[in-house]
């Protein structure tokens, strides 16, 4: 490591890093603070994990109950909201279940159950899979659950993951990124739900664009919010609070929120500053 | 370490399980990685035979394209690959992508160079004498090649215990091909992937030791069955 | 018939020209020896004569026809050779395994395979070996093996690269048997390589000797470094190793230096014992070996060098030379040869 | 194809361009893979001569063993030194973790079973007069060794050559113990993975071509010095 | 003094024993042949004396200590030894590179490594292959190259597996000069093998015999197989081949059967004209070959068999056989001796 300069690692989830937007934020920090940032990119439980085992000062991720659970658990200090997106349900443009137009999300996947039209589910507990697990639970299908018991510091520990029951065929839970499963999704002509800054990259982005069609947003519960979360100096004394909370200040200030919502994918915005005010109109 | 105590005991348990979801990625992880080995083997041993044997201009070249091609990675592969057989690719219409089957050409492509690779080292040090031997006894140019196959037996099965072992612990592009699709083409090493960006460390290096049990199966088998065929 | 014949036939191996044959034919049904000294090419022309290697250039006949050097006509024509190796390597599986490769190939079945095997084995007296593994035999048991290995398959020509080197007494003689045996009986053409000049003797019909990859007219027996020297207006003199002189008429040598010279076994006569001392440019020395030859009686002279000669019945009966005699020897100058290189 | 043209020209203007970045992934990449290689061949070779040359009980078993580890996952390998590297584990205080020592360290570990499994089927075939014959003139072990390194030359530069070809095209350890961090642990195939999780999909496959294109140099340069030390 | 001593000394492959000497002492500074049928073991003794293999079992002494079978301490008696091998190999090196590396090893000056280099490839006749690849030599000047290698180290034993069995027959000799000369010049004690009879005794200080692993006391020129009957109550009857017969005295022979038998060449005596006729237990043929062999000469005679024997000087001048006279042989009954096996 570069001698005393001084550098702050932050644990992200993927999708936070490919949507270019810490290519802005974080040239800007170092610039303002000659602080340096190392992020590790992961997928969001892999990046909670990183915080738990002290490997990084900060986690910058979108999984708001694990986000608090992470806080109650002591592994983190507090969790300082940042910025929010929003998810979307999206599918091929002849939409065989009919939910175009639809802002009732928990509906829309009703009757995706309901044709059996194929739904690809990234299934990798990350944010967009909690997310999607908590609007399974909001259409009251009967829902199976799948647990896998676990040995953790010696004792047994069931993990639990839900799907529609009976979802055979027509539910492809993959385990991997938003990409991939964008890629599948458009490959096998399928629903599935995603966040919109992985969307507009996919659809706008590329040469061979993705032949997804937005079908389904605005609901309030498709809302992603975003949260920083220093690493608690007391769990894990190693850790730099202090360049922790610097960028935590940095970024929750006007300067951060300004480049955040002046960022454009495309020309699109995509996030909105949540840090003044707790939460803003959607788009 | 208590994290590897852990990861054994869950590891014992998957297996005492006998859950079908588990055994259904074994078997999966299985069928494609020794299809592929078998596949690539089939090829890339003659083809070693032929560049080793053959005199031709650019041999030398051809065997450092070979050495080359060792060095690709999968996700070149995964999205070559990908590019033939999506929907808009020239294959789109046989709709393999997200199988198994994709998994096999993905792999196969793979681990051919290496099996091409280590086969022409395997023979290039077998005494030129057994050739002449043979093809003065009579042997056309198969039989004559099976006799270096005999005498170089040990160097080419190794070549391919190296290839089904980068198989069977590749992920990348099972991932891309074959999609990790629970149910259908989740692979062990997806799996594993899969608990490792979920955070469930401890679960994914159980399936690893599994897998790690599984290969010694197959190592063990191979090699009470070599045994017995050197006799 | 000719069973080769070879026109200006070379092989290089890099910059060395290891083989240059002018002329060669090799008439079919009879045993050729090949004789030549370390590296004079003897295993490079089998080799090419096998269809095993190709040679750089020339021209090479078998049976009647031109020999084209591709894949699928050598393959064809191999089936009728079989080369044995001067060093060769057993596969490594058991000696019956060895012998039943070149069976197996020719779709011989099963039966029968067994019966050839177990006729070879007992020609070369490996009877006892028959699944033992190959590759544990010793030096002289994998040499026999190898010749079993190609009697096995009665192949119209057998090319043999110093069948008998590490082969023991009993053994070497067992192999001459079965060679002669094969030729007679079977008609099977038989050429090999040795360096036991009594072996070719006895068993060759017709001895080629190779000097630096030519097939050169000496008896090869008597090669000598000697250096020559002017001696008068119409000689030249030649001094042998050990001190020995010899004088030659001015032209026969070359140019004046070290050089390599031949004398034709044939071309030196035993001096009788009236006429020794007046020997002129003949040479003296003990009697060291005799033995019999076909008809003739072979002689070797120890004067400083070892020198060959051959006694026809009648003289050897009327001079009765004995070991340890002194005699005195005559040089027919035609006899002598002077060679290239070294 | 329009896929790979565009992939092409991007590749050539990735290389063209000179981009600082792009040269330090590239450099990193070749520092990482080069050293790992390095080190596991420093291991690898002469623990292949040691299993080959030594008779000991379980020397099968150890090959068996050897051959097994051929199959060890990335994953698996990224999460034990994951447990050993992080800042509980017991060389936390290292510090070492997503630096590149981290990914030597899961690199050496991956390819130390592929350079020791193929330095034993190169050496196997090497003909044991080679050993007596050195040994006779006064050969120690260490010369010994090097006699049978130079008759097995051709199939042990195969196994470092297939060794780096894996660790050059090896990605998942480099992202999970490197992190993938932009200007430090960023080698060619992390840059890969990402930009392939961003979609750039043509942008992947150029870096994939430049690695291939590296790969390539480095094999015709050694190509070039073996065929010099040949001679 | 001893040089080696061997104590039931045996060597097992899988469940054969293929060496079991009960006793065996070599001296130092002496020239040692070792001769036997293939497979008899010879090559195995050698690797065993050369500390390159381990018995099976048995005691084996070296400079008057006994040899312990751990690593370090064999690598200090090996820099004593060198064996050159029946069939050797080269180093992919070139011809020099392959004689540098012993001299490397034991830490010789450059200066000094070329000069030795030059001295014994000039011995062995291959100075023109200096910087020869060594892979392409022929056989018999990998062999020579072999030798070369070995002499370059002066090493305290030269052991030398039939070193001239692919050497051609100007170099034989040179060879045969060289192994004698390091002998008598240096010291350096010699235990060589072969099939070459003659090469051994005029060689050789002394000749072992190995049959079937063991050392036999038989002079090992004239084995036969054979079958014994009986013939009447006080002798034996022995059928060889060819014909022949010989009456033995009962007991001497084992149990009726066929066996190997072998004559001691000493125990051969020429019958004298007179009494050929009433040759009732000798044998009649025809000589073949005369051959000084030191003092005396070595005849053999065909008689069905090929029989060696040894006449001294003074019944030679008396008697003077001459090639293809037909002599009657007596064989006196303490000289045969049956052997194990076959
Ligand atoms: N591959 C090769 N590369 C270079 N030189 C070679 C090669 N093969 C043979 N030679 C050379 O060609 C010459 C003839 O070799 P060849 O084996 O025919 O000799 P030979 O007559 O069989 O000798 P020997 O009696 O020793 O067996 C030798 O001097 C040898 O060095
Ligand atoms: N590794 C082995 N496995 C099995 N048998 C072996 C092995 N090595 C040697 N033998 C057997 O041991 C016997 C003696 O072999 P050795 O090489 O010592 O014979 P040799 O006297 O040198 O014969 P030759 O004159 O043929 O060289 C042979 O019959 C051989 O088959
Ligand atoms: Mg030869
Ligand atoms: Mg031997």
């Amino acid at each position: 490591r570069a001698g005393g300069e001084k550098v702050l690692r932050m644990a992200t989830t993927t999708s936070t890093q490919a949507s270019g937007l810490l290519d802005v934020l974080l040239p800007a920090f170092t610039k303002d603070s000659g602080v340096r940032v190392k992020v590790i990119a992961k997928g969001t439980g892999a990046a909670i994990r990183d915080g738990m085992d002290g490997n990084v000062d900060v986690i910058f991720v979108h999984a708001r109950a694990r986000e608090e659970k992470f806080v109650r658990d002591g592994f983190g200090t507090r969790r300082y909201p940042v910025m929010h997106n929003d998810f979307v349900i999206l599918g091929p443009a002849s939409d065989p279940a009919g939910i175009r137009g639809l802002d009732d999300a928990a509906g829309a996947l009703r009757r995706i159950a309901a044709k059996k039209a194929l739904f690809v589910s990234r299934g990798d507990d990350s944010g967009t899979h909690t997310r999607e697990q908590q609007l399974w639970k909001a259409t009251g299908l009967p829902l199976a659950t799948m647990r896998h018991t676990v040995v953790r510091k010696g004792g047994k520990r069931e993990v639990e993951s839900v799907c529609p029951a009976g979802s055979g065929a027509w539910y492809l839970s993959i385990g991997q990124g938003m990409g991939r499963t964008l890629t599948m999704a458009d490959e096998k002509r399928a629903y599935t739900l995603s966040d919109r800054g992985t969307y507009i990259k996919y659809r706008f982005g590329r040469r061979v664009p993705v032949d997804l069609e937005v079908l389904c947003q605005g609901d309030p519960r498709l809302l992603n919010a975003y949260g920083i979360i220093p690493v608690n100096p007391e769990k894990h004394p190693g850790t730099r609070y202090d360049l922790a909370m610097q960028f935590v200040r940095w970024l929750t200030s006007e300067r951060g929120q300004a480049l955040i919502r002046g960022y454009r994918l495309l020309g699109r915005q995509l996030f909105y500053p949540d840090a003044r005010n707790q939460v803003t109109g959607m788009p | 370490m208590n994290f590897l105590t852990d990861s054994l005991r869950s590891a014992l348990l998957l297996v005492l399980s006998r859950d079908p979801e588990m055994l259904e990625i074994v078997g999966l992880s299985l069928k494609v990685s020794c299809l592929s080995t078998l596949l690539a083997a089939l090829a890339g041993v003659p083809l070693g035979f032929f560049i080793a044997f053959t005199e031709f201009r650019g041999r030398r070249l051809a065997i450092t394209l070979l050495n080359t091609l060792l060095a690709l990675p999968t996700v070149v592969i995964g999205l070559l690959v990908y590019g033939f057989l999506s929907r808009h690719g020239l294959l789109g219409s046989l709709d393999l992508l997200y199988t198994w089957k994709a998994m096999v050409i993905g792999q196969v492509i793979l681990i051919v160079p290496v099996v091409t690779a280590l086969t022409i080292a395997a023979i290039s040090r077998i005494d030129d004498r057994y050739r002449k031997t043979a093809m003065t006894l009579g042997a056309g140019r198969l039989r004559t090649g099976l006799v270096i196959f005999r005498e170089a037996r040990f160097g080419i099965v190794a070549a391919v215990i190296a290839a089904f072992g980068r198989v069977i612990s590749e992920v990348g592009i099972s991932m891309m091909l074959g999609g990790n699709i629970r149910g259908f083409t989740r692979t062990m090493t997806t799996a594993m992937a899969l608990e490792y960006d979920k955070g469930s460390f401890t679960l994914a290096v159980a399936l690893g030791i599994v897998l790690m049990t599984i290969s010694l199966v197959m190592n063990v088998l191979l090699n009470f069955f070599q045994g017995r065929a050197r006799m | 018939m000719s069973l080769y014949y070879a026109r200006d036939l070379t092989r290089i191996h890099g910059r060395r020209t290891v083989l240059a044959i002018d002329s060669l034919d090799i008439e079919s049904g009879r045993i050729h020896g090949l004789l030549g000294a370390n590296g004079a090419g003897k295993t490079t022309l089998l080799n090419i004569l096998a269809f095993l290697d190709v040679p750089t250039a020339g021209h090479l006949g078998f049976d009647g026809r031109p020999v084209r050097f591709s894949g699928s006509h050598l393959r064809r024509l191999r089936r009728q050779v079989v080369l044995v190796d001067q060093h060769p390597v057993a596969f490594s599986t058991t000696v019956a395994g060895n012998i039943e490769f070149g069976l197996k190939i020719r779709r011989i079945g099963r039966r029968q395979r067994v019966r050839i095997i177990d006729e070879v084995l007992a020609l070369v007296g490996l009877e006892g070996f028959r699944n033992a593994s190959a590759r544990g035999l010793s030096g002289g048991e994998t040499q026999r093996l190898a010749m079993a290995r190609a009697l096995a398959v009665t192949p119209k020509v057998l090319l043999c690269d110093e069948p008998t080197s590490s082969v023991d007494v009993e053994n070497q003689a067992a192999i001459v048997d079965i060679l002669r045996r094969i030729n007679r009986e079977r008609g099977i053409s038989i050429i090999f390589t040795t360096h036991d000049r009594q072996l070719a003797a006895g068993l060759a019909d017709r001895i080629l000797y190779l000097d630096h990859g030519r097939l050169v007219a000496t008896g090869w027996e008597n090669v000598f470094s000697c250096t020559v020297e002017g001696h008068d207006e119409r000689h030249d003199r030649c001094l042998l190793p050990g001190g020995r002189r010899l004088l030659l008429p001015r032209g026969l040598a070359p140019a004046p230096g070290i050089c390599r010279l031949s004398i034709d076994p044939r071309a030196v006569q035993l001096a009788p014992p009236a006429r020794e001392t007046e020997a002129e440019q003949g040479l003296r020395g003990r009697v060291v070996l005799l033995t019999a030859e076909g008809e003739q009686v072979r002689m070797v002279v120890d004067a400083g060098i070892r020198i060959t000669l051959f006694i026809d019945p009648a003289r050897y009966r009327t001079l009765r030379p004995g070991i340890g005699d002194e005699v005195a020897l005559a040089v027919q100058p035609q006899g002598i040869c002077f060679l290239a290189g070294r």
